[in-house]
């Protein structure tokens, strides 16, 4: 009464068909999460060097080029990272993968909110780095295809993509899905933008208090057939913030040798506001408490900073000092 | 000022997500009472043998059933759409503890696997995402392995009820449900834990039918009467 | 200075909650050398079968309870009213030992759950906390989980030495002790921690009758509920 | 079934208490809001010299320390007498916080040691045990160390903030407070730690003293004209 | 700047090093999957007794060790000959489970311990540190002892399969590796732990061998006609 | 004003010289220890091998054998370990250097009671364990010689003995100062024994109850010129002790494959005994409670394993059993 | 019995044990608080500059050290011969900190390094093992590294109280000590810890020499006019 | 009997694994000892000015160079080529510090960054792994951070001894050693933390050229005089 030659898996039992599926489903969201990783990865080492680059803005050297190199670097950290992944993430819940991205977005945060406040002494806000990480389809098709490395048009070169294609299968269905909804409401700003996204891009780190509303409202509807994005959700922002003093801090550290007077003063106000606003925070999100250590050791080694500037100062006159300093860096 | 805005908008997502995320985990507390209630009900399978008094506790939790049905419902009202994996952690367990009793309702009554949809009808939610509230598969994966457990301590009290036939049954099911876990590329450490485990449930179940088979306490009959569902 | 005269007034404080504190605890080690008398003289279940046995190590211990209350009563008298979770730790594993202990008592001697009330009873201490000195439900709770697993060897033993209904009657009131537990919703870590190894002690018992069962072993007299082959 | 009964009697115990924490939490959850608002006001201190500035910072949290004394008399009123240590560790934390702060305003505004009743006065709770819903101790020395933590800080930055007489002035109190600390033999692992730091804070202070010292940035009159309470 | 150009150079090394992990990673990720489908092939050994059905499927997993041999050749390539210790613990885990599958394999062809050098062919890598990527004794150790492990399986469900001689043969086997372990004076923690778990293995054999015995039902010839390899 | 060439460290400077003593001490106190480690090491691998022998025992083969092959190692380690650590630990604060002979001793506690317990199923005694390890300074050179590897007779053949020659200075002093005690109360058993100390030594681990106390006494006093002796503390006794119930537990369960009945029950017996004692200790030393839950574990164990017999034994009566293993084993 | 007198022998020396560490314990705590007298006595140094004041300090600690070598002459008759190092653990720290106490003191008055045999003389304690209750060489070292660490606080004190010649001579000092320690073979892993921390005592004192230096602050004579002790 | 032979040849191979890490340890040791040595003789640049002095102290240790060059001659011939990694950790250590003092070395002879080729060379090492035994670079970029940290004190003491131009060119150095680190995308932890703390050591020296450059303490030659390697 026993089967009898089952040396293999019964391929005809329902238990096995079941698992069958089981398995694709399985392997396709775990390739997708490696891709999506490892896109993250490169968001991050990409990222750090923004700000190793911004970070030279503390000697007062050209400090305009810099900040024209870095923005260079940002948008095609934009370009040629969080665009494949927008379109990874194209039709899934982003936060399904938060977990590979967030590290990538966190440092990106950091490297744009510090390049904003080096540019413009303030804070970037969550409005703009959302509204910069949000593409049309063409933009897929027009900027990706020369990268090559990160590539998203076709499945082939996606990077790693399984040989099924299952990720472009997701995307098409949602080409077919959605057009219709391509001429609601703030659909016309959507399809005017592409062409010229480049530059404006660029804008968006700059202004963040127009139009940036409407678009929110957009991501909200289901209008989102022309566009894909990557989500910046705010407790993700707030993380990259609380980074960004870090790299104040070491700035600041860097002036005080330099002899930059004001950075440090400067960096010290604003750091204080970050500061009062994380503890008025408290302990309501345990991701903010944890950073908050770190915020208040930065905080306190930019205070001394100052006070070194202040009881070293306090030796000469304040006109003197540029001049020694001149005289010292040119040695 | 600019960067204040910044911060007090914070304040507010903040304290919005708190209290969503309160308002969360008292319905799934809710759910989480209804699925202790199922659990005890379904104990009542350990006691006594027979097919009729199998029945008869299934059909006793189905009220239950219902009353998870609506409170799915309720849970899933308040989740935003595309946030479902960003709460997910609240309600796992509750999730993956009715996938197990869904489950192991349907084996008891057809000796089968459960299928996907089959449990995510029996609980009310979805088994696609776009679809709504869905139940994920690895929650439903886990649900058959904690089924799986609970099988191998059954072959051993069905044995002590007088119904030496069943655990020759449940062999051969939870060895296929072995293999059709091994399909699986598990890197889910949860998943691949729990199923580290489900070998020791087969082994258990196979030395229960070993112990029979020496003693010549196989039913002769015990391959072929089992129900179909 | 003044400074100086405000931190003395401190020392004095903190001084005099040492000193308390230091009490307490040697009144605890005296009610913990008293359990673990208690304890020890309990093993002697485990080496012989027969009721007889069984309630001549029930009243051996009962002198060692009056101790028990005796040095409760000691103990008592030092806490302060408002003061009983000041110091709760300290006293909390062994008021948690000597309710699994009285429980075991009580069940070796009537073979039924102890009461909550007979169990404070038998320690001397309350069951409602504005009575005075009482033992929390949490703890109490603890001590029954205890039991079960000490009951599981119990079952184990007993067949050893030649009481082979034992287990029968064991696994029954095992049961029912889960499905009470099972209805709980444990909020106290620790408790639901040690409710997990309950379902451990319950099968460890379930597979003891099983191999009485198949060979055939369980006396027809061993309770009357007994699996029908 | 008479088990039941008897685990469905516990569960409404467990229920009780349950709630009876949740709304322990709920109250605890509004004062650590309120001491967050008075903490952040209070760091004002670091950005700007001057003793106005300072009683400008402290009048402004005043409403603040309002609200604290009743939010504190809504908690007391939810503590049964006999259960402040059951649930102690709920509100430890921000008890202490609110002593810092407490403190720190009345040094701010007389340059002297906050006294235990005039804190305890502040924050609308007693001082001793027997009276009803107090501050321990050992909280209120836990806030003190916190204090001498933010003076250090604020040592730093007055002088950025051009007031160099400061930190002469902090010094000295530093270190009484250190001696009176010394005197003290401290059980509490916690404070003992913090004790620890206290020590950093010390020397933290005589290095910007000595750092304006050899600057000869003292002030002659650094000594004497400190405001008296 | 010369610094800069020494440091550049730095970077280079920095960066393929870390390139070097992710394709050593990648390489076995490959070689896990095999792995796999070798294990699930094999477990078909438990539901069918006879030799010709074991040798089917020790043919039927003959290409899954060529492609294992392959992908080893693959990893080999990537791991300089000195930096085998480097990278270690990224394969360890699937040697170790290759020895296992090989020395089953070789058990089931052959019913004699596998060889350390014909187990290392199988998966086409060396025995001996020098000459090249090489299976680390401890690692061929733990694999002998995971088959142990499954051949006290086998030996239960054999019986169940009809086949009687065969545990009597596996006790006999098994024995001889236990005191061939014996010998070993293991510093290794993880091998220690795991040769703990064998004497469970040989006794529970030695239980089947035992069950046989009283009833009569070993074959007399079980312990001659096992194939020779 | 400063000193001319101080490029190396000042020797004449008392700091410097006070500290060329520290280094002294504290280097020899090093070498010692790690001295004392090696033995130890030594010992826990010997005993180790005592024990796996002493398994055997289990199969009910050449008990006697056995027992016979174990003695003659176990006075081996004596002679050849423990001798060279009690001459290292000569006139030392043996707690000093608990922590490193530790290890060794509980394991060699551990071999010698379960020997003790196979032969004469009993609990071996402390003071027959202490006895053991007690030598006339004359077993050092009669014995020790001829092993070379641990020497013990003279500096240099001490195993790792730094070149200066520190530990037999030690001793030396000791040969100084004692012989006048030599005559005192027990030295009369002292002097008797050493010529056939190797003899009674297998009889100390035997017979526990006779003159130790008296021995005892002698080692309170400071008699000890004539022998030397390693310490065993009552802890270290006791939690060797607890090690034996777990190679109980495992013989034990070997005793179950092999068909030996009695074997499980009677250990069973014997660490419920030991089970019991350790209950009533309580928490009052925290290593004792360490061992506690293995204690149990073991215990729990061999009752299982005596189940497993009874129930097996249940299916066929008595007398048919021992036939039946004896048929299976000759197989 | 045999077995049951081994085990009860044990018990009594179980209790022997427990009384006497107490009575060491309470010992030690007397050291402790005579010891915190001595510390916080001594802080004074950090207050004024000039060499009567501390000459006047040392004055004032005299009877405490005696109490001290009182207090050691109790412990010391409580341990057993040849049991120092079984106790060690208890008075370890207190030992440690009074040798810097003590060390400390001679460096005041003398300014030299305290001989070990003029420390364990005010502490009434022995330096070699083979005499008596005695100070371990490891532990006056780290008390010698405490030490070290408290003069870089000093020096920085001592040029806010008006002497800046004391650093020079403080820094010399250090760097003796420095190279002393550095001769030393550390295998001790505690001691090492703290001597990594002289390396910032150090390098403090130097930079304070340093600042002394390029503001022309270091008096022509500070090299010389050291007292000799 | 066969299986015995062959355990006995796994037991030769764990013995010898055994024995030659104690080997490799021993080894180690030694190294650990002279490196002791260089650096305390290298303590003496901080107490004197002058290049002579600094060639004398750097011709002083040549000979312990020489001995460290032995002694991992001895050290890499125990290390079969392919097990570097197996045993890495545990000259990791000392490897580090030898680079320090080497490069240090060559900065004190000729104000220069050390090559890693030249301060392998003067370990007795290989940089390249196929050639031998070599130095990590990882390792060798730790011993370049040890030494900043020791040159910022340097360059404080420099100024004691009156060598005001040394601060200027350390400050020079440091600047594009930091500029270099930043080219580098670090992996590694323990050299990342470490790299953080360089910009301390930047940045106290360049206070210190501050400080003498508005004192025009700086020598108008000090960039230039510095010797040529
Ligand atoms: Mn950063
Ligand atoms: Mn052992």
């Amino acid at each position: 009464n026993r089967a009898k030659s089952k040396c293999k898996v019964d391929e005809n039992s329902p238990v096995i068909q079941a698992f069958y599926g089981y398995q694709s489903e399985l392997d396709a969201r775990h390739d997708k999460y490696e891709r999506i990783v490892k896109l993250s990865r490169d968001i991050t080492i990409e990222s750090k060097r923004v700000i190793f680059l911004l970070q030279r803005c503390a000697g007062n050297e050209d400090q305009e080029e810099v900040l024209t190199q870095a923005l260079t670097r940002i948008k095609d950290i934009q370009k040629t990272r969080f665009l494949p992944l927008a379109l990874e993430l194209d039709g899934e819940d982003h936060y399904q993968f938060m977990r590979a991205y967030s590290p990538g977005l966190q440092e990106y945060i950091e490297a744009v909110s510090f390049y904003h406040y080096l540019k413009y002494s303030q804070l970037v806000s969550l409005t703009a780095v959302q509204q910069d990480l949000q593409f049309s389809r063409q933009d897929a098709i027009l900027h990706t295809s020369p990268g090559g490395a990160s590539g998203a048009d076709s499945t082939a070169s996606q990077p790693g993509a399984s040989p099924q294609g299952k990720p472009a299968g997701g995307s098409e269905k949602k080409d077919d899905k959605s057009p219709l909804n391509g001429s609601s409401g703030s659909g016309t700003q959507t399809s005017d933008q592409p062409s010229n996204k480049t530059s404006t891009e660029a804008k968006a780190v700059v202004d963040s208090s127009e139009e940036v509303a409407a678009k929110k409202r957009r991501n909200d509807t289901d209008s989102r057939s022309e566009t894909v994005v990557v989500s910046v959700p705010p407790m993700e922002f707030m993380l990259g913030i609380a980074d960004l003093t870090g790299e104040l801090m070491r700035t600041a550290i860097m002036s005080v040798s330099a002899g930059n007077l004001d950075f440090p003063i400067q960096a010290c106000k604003f750091m204080r506001v970050i500061h009062d606003a994380f503890m008025s925070y408290g302990n309501t999100a345990r991701e903010l408490s944890k950073k908050m250590w770190t915020l208040q050791q930065s905080l306190q080694k930019v205070e001394n900073a100052c006070y070194t500037l202040q009881v070293r100062g306090s030796e000469i006159p304040k006109h003197m000092l540029a001049e020694v300093f001149s005289a010292s860096s040119s040695d | 000022m600019e960067t204040a805005a910044v911060f007090s908008d914070f304040q507010e997502h903040l304290d919005a997500d708190h209290e969503l995320k309160e308002e969360i985990r008292n319905a799934v507390r809710e759910l989480e009472q209804t699925a202790r209630e199922i659990q005890t009900s379904m104990q009542a399978m350990h006691q006594q043998a027979g097919n009729e008094h199998l029945l008869k506790i299934c059909e006793n939790v189905e009220p239950l059933f219902s009353k998870v049905r609506e409170q799915f419902a309720v849970l899933a009202e308040k989740i935003p759409a595309s946030q479902y994996y960003r709460f997910n952690d609240i309600w796992r367990f509750v999730i993956q503890r009715l996938a197990y009793l869904a489950a192991l309702k349907v084996y008891l009554m057809h000796e089968r696997l459960a299928e996907r949809q089959e449990t995510a009808d029996m609980l009310g939610v979805k088994v696609r995402r776009e679809d709504g509230f869905h139940m994920d598969l690895d929650d439903f994966l886990m649900g058959l392995l904690t089924m799986a457990s609970e099988l191998s301590r059954f072959a051993v009290n069905a044995v002590v009820a007088g119904d030496p036939g069943r655990p020759v049954r449940i062999s051969k099911f939870l060895g296929e449900l072995d293999s059709g876990f091994r399909l699986l590329n598990l890197k889910n450490d949860m998943l691949r834990k729990r199923f580290d485990s489900l070998k020791y449930s087969v082994q258990k179940v196979e030395s229960v039918v070993y112990d029979l088979t020496i003693r010549r306490l196989v039913p002769a009959s015990s391959g072929d009467n089992e129900p179909k569902g």
